[in-house]
């Protein structure tokens, strides 16, 4: 097995020799993967002729560790998925365990889930819009996005005690109310983010620069982009309708009004407007939950152990990245039989080859920028 | 268009699946022999046109190995499972969907990483997460390995 | 003649939004006041974290030094990572009955997630989050801590 | 003329004929020419503290950050301990590296800056050598350091490195070319390429000013070209950290890599003293010309009483700041958007502007 796979490696590395490719290992350790991605690039000069994606080097086996945790435990894994959507990878499980138990969670729980979604969304799209900039080069940026982001975070902190890995789900609700000061503190933020936004714009987005680096570079059609699954404003760039919040509403989202970003041009420059409108939006569904929280309990009544009766469920939410999923198989035991995380940042890697071939590698970095990929989503 | 309308459909197109129904969603087991010809007819069929492949599921079922796609279709948002089992449990192996999906690729090596599966036609079999040289495949059941911890 | 229209025009937008960008970042060079550093260990005093805030695992005592804590167990069952380590002794009471009681309750810092199930599930409150973040040791057994205090005893009424 | 107090022309020669007269000329030329290898040698160490210090200062204030704050007040001992511990890093020997290339390379980068401060006027008669080919002889020198990058790059046995230092390459020859071409448009105007003629043209108005909208333009050119000539700011692909991790200097540590760092605030502040002299006028104050008659006579007598050398530092302290200001705020541009920058619009527009430039000389309607 080991010796087969090595000597196919062997003869492929051989081949591109003779072709007289510029072979370059990016990563593990490479600024702007975003993590330990290790991409294996033959170059031509300046042009990337293929990239080869070496996964792993973050491989935890949580889908393993899971089946020997309860349902309550496995949230805190989650968190560490995609630790820049934890709320909504958290969320995602709760609501598969839920459903599967047909419990019916109070309105106040889906609405303040529905609005820490959204403020996740928020945070977790500043930083991207940090990492673009530092990625092509506008290091100022960095500390515009985190600037605005650590006001989040303290929102996040004073209700759930958590600032990146939140673990404020649980089977059934939350695992306490918010505190009295989240709605006047997140009404504070969006006060002042819609403020601070228009000047990402000036500052990046309209930038002659940044826009003969971006338009016209990665281009991912609509077929692609639903052949190679690439969902999360990277897939709606290219005009893939793949928003889960608005196809498969859950929590609260069926009671807001809210756009679904669609571009149909699906370069590096779209996906990045992408997530720059999805901001907005996101700044226009909690201004229409922050006034209307229902009172009520914070929790369903649960059973302190849970068991999911035998079967299969499957669950999506839109994680800030694209569409996250639970898949849970349960026996009736406490612990789930086996449970798979549909990782939106792996089928979103799996296209950058397509994207990024043909292109220099300074673009290569503005496409992995623009893809927002989250390594330990990857690896698991 | 609806469950039943589905059922109906994938029916008509291979007549030795069983559906089962579990709160909304379809699940539609298959043979192997059989995947590949249904898989690239639910993505042809212009009525069914589950053209976007969401997930693959490696599961171990201790006697044998199953695989389990998410099928989504753009088009009419409806939702499916496709469900296959490979009754061999030492060396299994089904056909890849890589031709038809095209994020199946990545998806099957994971499988293979994980269960040791094998995927025909694919065209990069090599693990994906793990090293070339480890042994086993460590979300199997029966896998052991002195350095896990047990709780 | 079209084309050297189009080709000025492209380098004065072009230099406009690099003018408006310049303008963003020197508005900031000349607005000291909108500096977002904390000066970390100086502003020790007036650094107050939530009340929330999960830096550790701590078990309140009061000022008898008694706790609530029962010694079930509890905790140690939901810990998903095994970070606390819950040791039990059977003492006879004055009325001759068997009791079980805290001797110590061990919680391994550097294996905690804070994932609050603990906290959460503790039948009889005895468990909290403390605000202390400042963690940084030299050695790892350091952060090794018995939570319940020597000497101290079980909170009257608590079963 | 009020600022012939500051004139050192008097003061320099009359240390040049003390030594003269007392020593051997060849001792002479050798005291002379170590005391101002140590003064530049001295002057070259503070500017380039003082220039990373003022960088992560301005960098920081454009980023709602405080900047260096712990060493010393206001933290303006931190270079200086950046300084020592880089000195105390150790060498780290690339195993197939060209040992020889690799360790001249920074070497050569650093001497190629420091050559370039020889010429530079300072004040009225205090520079190093006056040449009647000053700006060539900047130009020349100036640009040699490509070779220390260039090797560099090659000799570090990394494909980054290598990629680094290509780019490098392309980038430094292609925009030699328009700081060439956008100096040349004020040698034009000036009828000299000696910096000392330059400046004392610049009596009755900057170049900048009186050069009409050419000038204007070429200094901008200037800044741009200068600015990639440096691999600094929008242009640092040689670099360029989040692609190539650190380009060509990837493999230095130490002394070695202090030195590329060094020779990099310095290669800027050559840039902005050579703009600040032949657009800004140098050390030359800020004088109005003949055109305001008495009040403008009035109006450069205060000026004058301002040291030329204050005139000097603030004007290429103020062009640094501008180049700070680029860096901190805009992305990087691609290689060949760079080259397509260059060819494409800088080259033109500079050919034509040369060409406008000349004929307003020929036609006499400069101020």
């Amino acid at each position: 097995m080991a010796d087969y796979t090595n000597v196919l490696e062997h003869d492929r590395l051989k081949e591109k020799l003779e072709e007289q490719e510029y072979i370059i290992n990016m990563g593990p350790q490479h600024p702007s993967t975003h993590g330990v991605l290790r991409l294996v690039l033959s170059l031509k000069g300046e042009i990337v002729k293929s990239i080869q994606p070496h996964c792993g080097y973050i491989h935890r086996g949580i889908e393993k560790m899971c089946e020997k945790l309860t349902y309550q435990q496995i949230i805190h894994l989650t968190d560490r998925l995609d630790y820049l959507s934890a709320h909504m990878n958290n969320e995602a499980v709760c609501l598969c365990v839920e459903k599967a138990l047909d419990v019916e969670v109070p309105e106040r729980v889906k609405y303040i889930r529905t609005i820490l979604d959204e403020l996740n969304r928020l945070a977790s799209h500043e930083l991207w819009w940090c990492s673009f900039g530092m990625d092509l080069g506008a290091l100022t940026v960095f500390f515009y996005g985190l600037r605005d982001r650590e006001k989040i975070l303290d929102i996040f902190e004073e209700s759930t005690g958590g600032r990146l890995l939140q673990s404020y789900n649980c089977p059934g609700g939350l695992m306490n109310d918010v505190h009295p000061d989240f709605q006047k503190k997140v009404k504070e933020f969006i006060s002042y983010f819609r403020k601070k936004l228009p000047e990402y714009d000036e500052l990046l987005s309209g930038n002659v620069i940044l826009m003969e680096r971006t338009k016209g570079i990665g281009l991912l059609s609509l077929e692609d982009a639903i052949s190679f699954g690439v969902t999360g404003p990277s897939g709606r760039a290219s005009g893939f309708a793949c928003d889960v919040r608005k196809h498969y509403p859950y929590s609260a989202y069926n009671k807001v009004d809210f756009r679904e970003v669609i571009y149909t041009e699906g370069d590096t420059f779209h996906r990045y407007k992408a997530r720059i409108d999805e901001m907005w939006e996101s700044m226009k569904i909690i201004e229409q939950l922050i006034d209307n929280i229902p009172d009520g309990d914070y929790s369903a009544k649960m059973k302190p152990v849970i068991r999911l009766p035998e079967g299969e469920y499957y669950q999506r939410v839109e994680s800030s990245r694209g569409e996250f999923g639970v898949y849970i198989i349960s026996d009736g035991n406490k612990t789930p039989y086996r449970i798979k995380f549909r990782s939106p940042n792996f089928s979103n890697l799996s296209a950058l080859n397509i994207i990024a071939k043909d292109f220099k590698i300074a673009d290569l970095i503005a496409i992995g920028g623009s893809l927002d990929l989250v390594i330990p989503d990857i690896d698991r | 268009m609806t469950n039943e309308q589905l059922k109906e459909k994938i029916l008509t197109i291979e007549p030795s699946v069983v559906i089962t129904e579990n709160k909304q969603v379809l699940y539609v087991n298959i043979a192997k022999e059989k995947l590949f010809f249904l898989a690239k007819k639910l993505k042809e069929t212009e009525e069914l046109f589950f053209d976007y492949l969401v997930n693959i599921t490696g599961v171990d079922r201790q006697k044998s190995m199953e695989v389990v796609y998410h099928l989504d279709s753009s088009k009419y948002r409806h939702l499916i499972v496709l469900k296959t089992d490979t009754a061999d449990r030492e060396n299994p192996a089904i056909d890849s969907v890589c031709s038809i999906w095209r994020t199946a690729e990545f998806h099957e090596r994971e499988v293979f990483d994980f269960f040791g599966i094998r995927f025909n036609n694919h065209p990069d079999m090599r693990r994906l997460f793990l090293d070339d040289d480890w042994q086993g495949y460590p979300l199997r059941k029966d896998y052991v390995d002195d350095k896990i911890v047990q709780r | 003649m079209n084309s050297i229209v189009k080709y000025l025009t492209d380098v004065f937008r072009g230099v406009k939004t690099l003018i408006t960008g310049m303008k963003v970042t020197g508005f900031y060079f000349v607005h000291p006041r909108e500096i977002v550093t904390q000066q970390y260990p100086e502003n020790r005093k007036e650094l107050v974290m939530f009340d929330r805030f999960k830096g550790e695992v701590i078990m309140p005592h009061d000022e008898e030094n008694h706790h609530s804590c029962t010694g079930c167990g509890i905790c140690q069952i939901n810990c998903p990572n095994g970070s606390i380590e819950v040791k039990s002794l059977q003492v006879e009471t004055e009325d001759g009955k068997k009791k079980r009681i805290i001797d110590k309750h061990i919680y391994h810092l550097s294996m905690c997630t804070f994932c609050g199930l603990c906290v959460k599930t503790c039948p009889s409150n005895a468990l909290a989050f403390g605000n202390e973040f400042e963690h940084a040791v030299y050695t790892r057994s350091k952060l090794t801590k018995v939570l319940n205090r020597p000497g101290s005893t079980i909170k009257k009424g608590v079963q | 003329m009020a600022f012939s107090i500051y004139d050192f022309t008097s003061f320099t020669q009359s240390v040049d004929k003390a030594l003269y007269s007392s020593l051997p000329p060849f001792w002479a030329l050798i005291i002379e020419m170590t005391i101002i290898g140590l003064a530049f040698l001295l002057f070259y160490a503070l500017v380039g503290l003082i220039l990373v210090y003022a960088e992560r200062k301005v960098c920081a204030f454009m980023q709602n950050r405080l900047g260096p704050n712990r060493v010393g007040p206001y933290g303006i001992f931190q270079t200086i301990a950046d300084f020592i511990k880089l000195l105390m890093k150790e060498l780290i020997y690339i195993k197939n590296a060209d040992k020889f290339l690799f360790n001249l390379a920074p070497f050569i980068v650093i001497i190629a800056s420091f050559m370039a401060i020889a010429a530079i006027p300072f004040a009225k008669g205090l520079h190093a050598i006056d040449f009647n080919i000053g700006i060539f002889y900047v130009i020349a020198v100036s640009s040699l350091g490509v070779v220390g990058v260039l090797l560099a790059g090659w000799s570090s046995n990394n494909k980054y490195s290598l990629i680094g230092a290509m780019r490098s390459g392309a980038q430094i020859v292609s925009y030699e070319l328009s700081v060439g071409l956008s100096l040349l448009t004020i040698i034009v105007l000036a009828g000299s390429m000696q910096l000392s003629v330059i400046v004392e043209a610049q009596r009755y108005g900057w170049f900048i000013f009186t050069g009409h909208i050419p000038a204007i333009i070429a200094f901008i050119i200037y800044m741009i070209a200068a600015t990639a000539e440096t691999n600094r700011g929008p242009f640092d692909l040689a670099e360029a950290e989040s692609e190539l991790t650190a380009g060509f200097h990837t493999e230095y540590s130490g002394i070695k890599f202090a030195f590329f760092f060094l020779a990099e605030y310095m290669n800027m502040f050559i840039v902005a003293s050579i703009a600040a002299t032949v657009f800004l006028g140098g050390w030359m104050p800020l004088h109005l010309g003949p055109l305001f008659g008495s009040m403008g006579a009035h109006f450069n007598n205060v000026m004058d009483y301002i040291p030329p050398f204050v005139w000097y530092i603030g004007k290429t302290a103020f062009l640094i700041f501008v180049m700070m200001w680029f860096k901190w705020t805009f992305p990087r541009l691609r290689i060949d958007q760079l080259l397509t920058l260059e060819w494409k619009y800088l080259l033109p527009i500079n050919l034509v502007n040369i060409l406008i430039m000349a004929f307003i000389v020929l036609m006499g309607w400069h101020f």
